[in-house]
């Protein structure tokens, strides 16, 4: 894969989560792409072995961002090493904005999978679709990814859960009635993804931001299978990481949808 | 040196066949929507293994990352050969298309390779021999120097004159291939993935059953290499954890006549393994073709 | 976790003998002269593979690192069983001594077995079959089902009732191991080295030619682990790679009885791994002894 | 290998040379023994995997140093990585001071081997042991290696040498008549040791600091195999990494010295 090295412009931390702003010359990226990166430093070689996706979070003016949590190694890296950074150029499909003419659409989202929303309402907005932004807040949240909500979000209507096994209908029913949107894009936890696009069946179309484990992130290796409706598989980082929700195969028992990783 | 000169530094031959450079795409890890800008890069195309008919592929997880690597299991999700060869122009990119194939029988392999041999835009066929043989309880057609004499000598026949290269795992490399060119091969390819297992210990479950690629395999797939080149008289292509020029290099001192690079281009623009590989032969000297086994002539 | 219920949560029995963690350090990996603090960290010692005549070993180089990993070539180096046994009251720090033996011959096997099994000091032997038998033109021991059974079932008669461990390396590591158990082996470990080369490119030479061992190796181990745990009655002793605490918890997961820590320890403190596998054991409310093979139960 | 995360106090580049400078609470550190060392950030994992080797360069009031080339992966990351660095405790066996008196003895070095004397000179200097440092210059150093080798050995006799074939002797020329020194103390290129311990020999005591690969550092597992003049292999670990010259295996055509890696 080939990666841009570039100017790591800052890193802001809340508490695990943290967004990273990158010098990045294009006129401008899809909302729903994804790219992936390295940290900057490399002279440890190869570790982590591959370069790790992400959403582009936003763009504007050369400016690229990202919003991610840390978990393990290439996370880790990405959020405290070096002046740069290493990513490649936007891939994959992103939200398909053809047929909403200007609205309104419902962007609905969850956990660290907000992030391609913050592009796409900025794009929606330079479009004139008119939008408005769902996002769970689940009760046991801390200070920072609020803040960080807020942030990012500032129109956001936050829908505050539980946590108990209803948690995932929360931003749902926060949403209402979903058919005076002409379309739902959702990027957020597996088991919100999996409630709304049963809401959404038959009514609306659904647009949901997944993420499958990846390795070549160009088509070449299918290691991000999707499974589909009619039993094949899709690869996230080419026919995806968006997907029309009607497209997929139903999750297994209405819980968790395939192709949505924690 | 010059771009001419770089150019005369990297081209080798493999089955008489001129390549530009001797890195060729490990099956399975080239996709046509990336031949982007490959041409200068490679000197041959080599797609995912395709069978007779049509695979869904396992599913997922697929692939997980490990130490220096990762393990996959794909289940060799391809669209067949009917389809596969009715998309072949995809992979045109004015380089020779070799055509990696597997299939449940001998009959198959053998049908598979006929019909390859049919058709002129296929240069050469790799036959992909860690795939279970189902006449035979499901071991792997490359489980032997038997199975493997078998096979290769009806895809030899099947080919006719096309060139006939063999891929092998690592495990009875040497007798492997020695069989493989006793029953016709024009080269052999060593190694493809390491069986391995990814378990989460978290969920307490297997992760993945799988293959293991990229660097950690690197000094294994030498090995293999170097021992199978001083037992064979046709060529070994080198593959298993290059991501490097430096790599190419070692496998080429090892014995290879030509190298594929697979998971290392996930991790690394394999263009940049190219131009370190340049470097390297002109920092000392040499030309690609001269590196071969030069270990030995020491 | 109070320190009763964590010590008692890091019990394991191998072979009828009760070890205070399953940590066993590999052969060749934990010299007489590290042992300052290992009486809590390891269920027994083993010391580096002893011969029935010292050993000079190989020149050098003879380690080299690879991604994630090594390569070693020491040849055995050692003082021959003699001395060995003179001396053997260093590793006493009272914890079982398990001792690696290797031979050239079936006869000096058995032999050696013969005087370890006379030697109260001993707890168990793990024979080393990843050595060239010089009756059958340099093969190994571990060559193949057949050459394992002959080894192994004199060694268990010289042996009478000592627990006889018996160490494989991957290349067919379950038909060996189903041959080792039947011939009498009381427990099986897996793996050893995996065969490799390092080429030298700049100076165009084999660099070393050994095994490589670390967390490369360990998707690789720990599928040889969870395949032959699958096909044995007797215990798995995992080994290869492991360089954290949850690595240990993977191979028990995967079948291991045991686990030997190798390389790793040369790049960590093995207390560190050990109070990782411990934090493990509490978080997920697990005795080690539970964890063997609780995979394949899900 | 047990290592001790601790406060790297400085790291002052010379080229490519790096004098690194951490917190060390020992009473002391005998002259000639090594660390194990690696870089204190280790979110990317073990990469690389082997701490790396390094002499004790200098230590006194609870600091230690290390004088090292940056050469690949690892002293990479030590040159640069981190508000701490990983090291061992002092390993394997160092200069022996027996049986000098009160001296006069020749510290004699070159490359970047010269950093054991740094702390040999300190400690011969606290016993009152009269000493001259004799360091090799060849006439390729940049201004950064002489900058390095004054501040490190003010009192040193430089030896500038032409690279020619005769360069190894240069600084033997410069010590001049070598019987009127008690002891010689050398830590310097394969060369330079080789034709030290060739003039030396029955006629004066020397002691060479060397190098091996190295895997455990702690006599495990037989790695840092040196040759030894009865046919057996010592381990520099632990039987080194200084040794006697006259307990070495005799260098093979007189220009290198087994164990004495560049
Ligand atoms: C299309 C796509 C977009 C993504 N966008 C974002 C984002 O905007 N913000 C964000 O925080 N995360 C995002 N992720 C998930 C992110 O890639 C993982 O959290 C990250 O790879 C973890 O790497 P690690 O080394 O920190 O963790 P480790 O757990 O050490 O990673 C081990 C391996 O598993 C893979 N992996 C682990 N978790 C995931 C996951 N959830 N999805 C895919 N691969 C995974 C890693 O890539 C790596 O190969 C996205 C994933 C995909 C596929
Ligand atoms: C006892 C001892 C003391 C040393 N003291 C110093 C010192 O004070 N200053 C200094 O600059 N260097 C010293 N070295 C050499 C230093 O250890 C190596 O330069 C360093 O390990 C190179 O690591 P790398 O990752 O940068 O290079 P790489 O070439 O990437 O290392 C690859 C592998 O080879 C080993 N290696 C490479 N060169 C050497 C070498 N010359 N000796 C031993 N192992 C090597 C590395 O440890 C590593 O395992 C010493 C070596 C030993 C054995
Ligand atoms: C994702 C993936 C898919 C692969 N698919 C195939 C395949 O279809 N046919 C095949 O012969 N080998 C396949 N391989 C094996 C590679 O061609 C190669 O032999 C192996 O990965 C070792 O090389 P590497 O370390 O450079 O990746 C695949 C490997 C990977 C990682
Ligand atoms: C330096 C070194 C020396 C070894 N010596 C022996 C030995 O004497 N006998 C043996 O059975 N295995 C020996 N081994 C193999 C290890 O015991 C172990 O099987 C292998 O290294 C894999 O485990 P690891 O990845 O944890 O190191 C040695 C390994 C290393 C690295
Ligand atoms: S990650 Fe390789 S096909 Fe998608
Ligand atoms: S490095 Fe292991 S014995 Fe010296």
């Amino acid at each position: 894969m080939k990666l841009h090295r570039t100017e790591a412009l800052s890193r802001e931390r809340f508490g695990d989560h943290v967004r990273l702003r990158y010098r990045w010359d294009a006129p401008s990226i899809e909302p729903g792409r994804f790219i992936v990166a390295r940290a900057g430093d490399l002279s440890a070689g190869l570790a982590p072995f591959l370069p790790r996706p992400f959403f582009v979070h936003d763009f504007a003016d050369g400016v690229a961002s990202l919003l991610f949590e840390v978990r393990g190694a290439g996370t880790a890296a990405l959020a405290d090493w070096g002046a740069d950074v290493n990513v490649s150029e936007p891939l994959g499909r992103g939200f398909d904005l053809g047929g909403i003419g200007d609205g309104p659409v419902a962007l609905i989202g969850g956990d660290v999978w907000v992030a391609p929303l913050k592009l796409l309402a900025r794009r929606l907005a330079l479009l004139g679709v008119s939008h408005d932004v769902y996002l769970e807040l689940p009760a046991t949240a801390s200070e920072t990814y609020v803040d960080l909500l807020h942030r990012a979000y500032p129109s956001a209507t936050l829908a505050p859960t539980d946590g108990g096994p209803e948690a995932p209908r929360t931003v749902l029913e926060r949403v209402g009635d979903l058919t005076r949107y002409r379309a739902v894009f959702a990027s957020g936890p597996s088991e919100m993804l999996a409630v709304l696009s049963e809401a959404c069946a038959g009514r609306i179309a659904a647009q949901l931001a997944l993420r499958e484990r990846m390795a070549c992130a160009d088509g070449s290796c299918f290691g991000c299978a999707v499974a589909m409706a009619d039993g094949s598989y899709a690869r996230a980082c080419v026919e995806g990481p968006v997907f029309a929700a009607e497209e997929l195969a139903r999750p297994s028992g209405g819980v968790t949808i395939a192709g949505a990783l924690p | 040196m010059n771009p001419v000169d770089s150019a005369r530094a990297l081209a080798v031959e493999l089955c008489g066949i001129p390549l530009g450079t001797p890195l060729i795409p490990a099956a399975g890890t080239l996709g046509k929507e990336a031949l982007d800008g490959v041409k200068g890069i490679y000197g041959a195309i080599l797609p995912k293994t395709v069978t007779p008919e049509p695979r869904a592929g396992n599913p997922p997880p697929r692939v997980a990352e490990v130490p220096a690597g990762m393990v996959n299991s794909i289940g060799l999700q391809n669209p067949g050969l009917d389809r596969f060869l009715d998309d072949l122009d995809a992979y045109d990119v004015g380089l020779p298309i070799f055509v990696s194939v597997a299939a449940d029988t001998v009959a198959q392999f053998a049908a598979a390779c006929e019909r390859l041999s049919a058709d002129p835009r296929v240069a050469a066929v790799e036959l992909n021999l860690s795939c279970p043989n189902v006449e035979h309880g499901g071991l792997q057609f490359c489980a032997g120097p038997g199975t493997v004499g078998g096979v290769v000598g009806v895809c030899r026949a099947a080919l006719r004159g096309k060139p006939l290269l063999v891929k092998l795992t690592v495990e009875d490399a040497v007798a492997n291939a020695i069989a493989a060119e006793g029953a016709g091969a024009d080269a052999v390819t060593l190694v493809n993935t390491v069986p391995a297992l990814v378990v989460d210990a978290r969920e307490r479950r297997v992760f993945l059953r799988g293959g293991l690629s990229g660097p950690a395999i690197k000094p294994v797939a030498l090995r293999a290499v170097y021992e199978a080149s001083r037992a064979l008289g046709v060529p070994v292509v080198g593959c298993g954890g290059v991501a490097s020029g430096t790599d190419v290099a070692e496998f080429m001192l090892a014995g290879a006549t030509a190298v594929q690079v697979g998971s290392g281009r996930f991790a690394r623009d394999a263009s940049e393994i190219l131009g370190e590989f340049a470097g390297y032969l002109s920092a000392e000297g040499l030309q690609a073709r001269e590196l071969t086994g030069l270990l030995g002539r020491n």
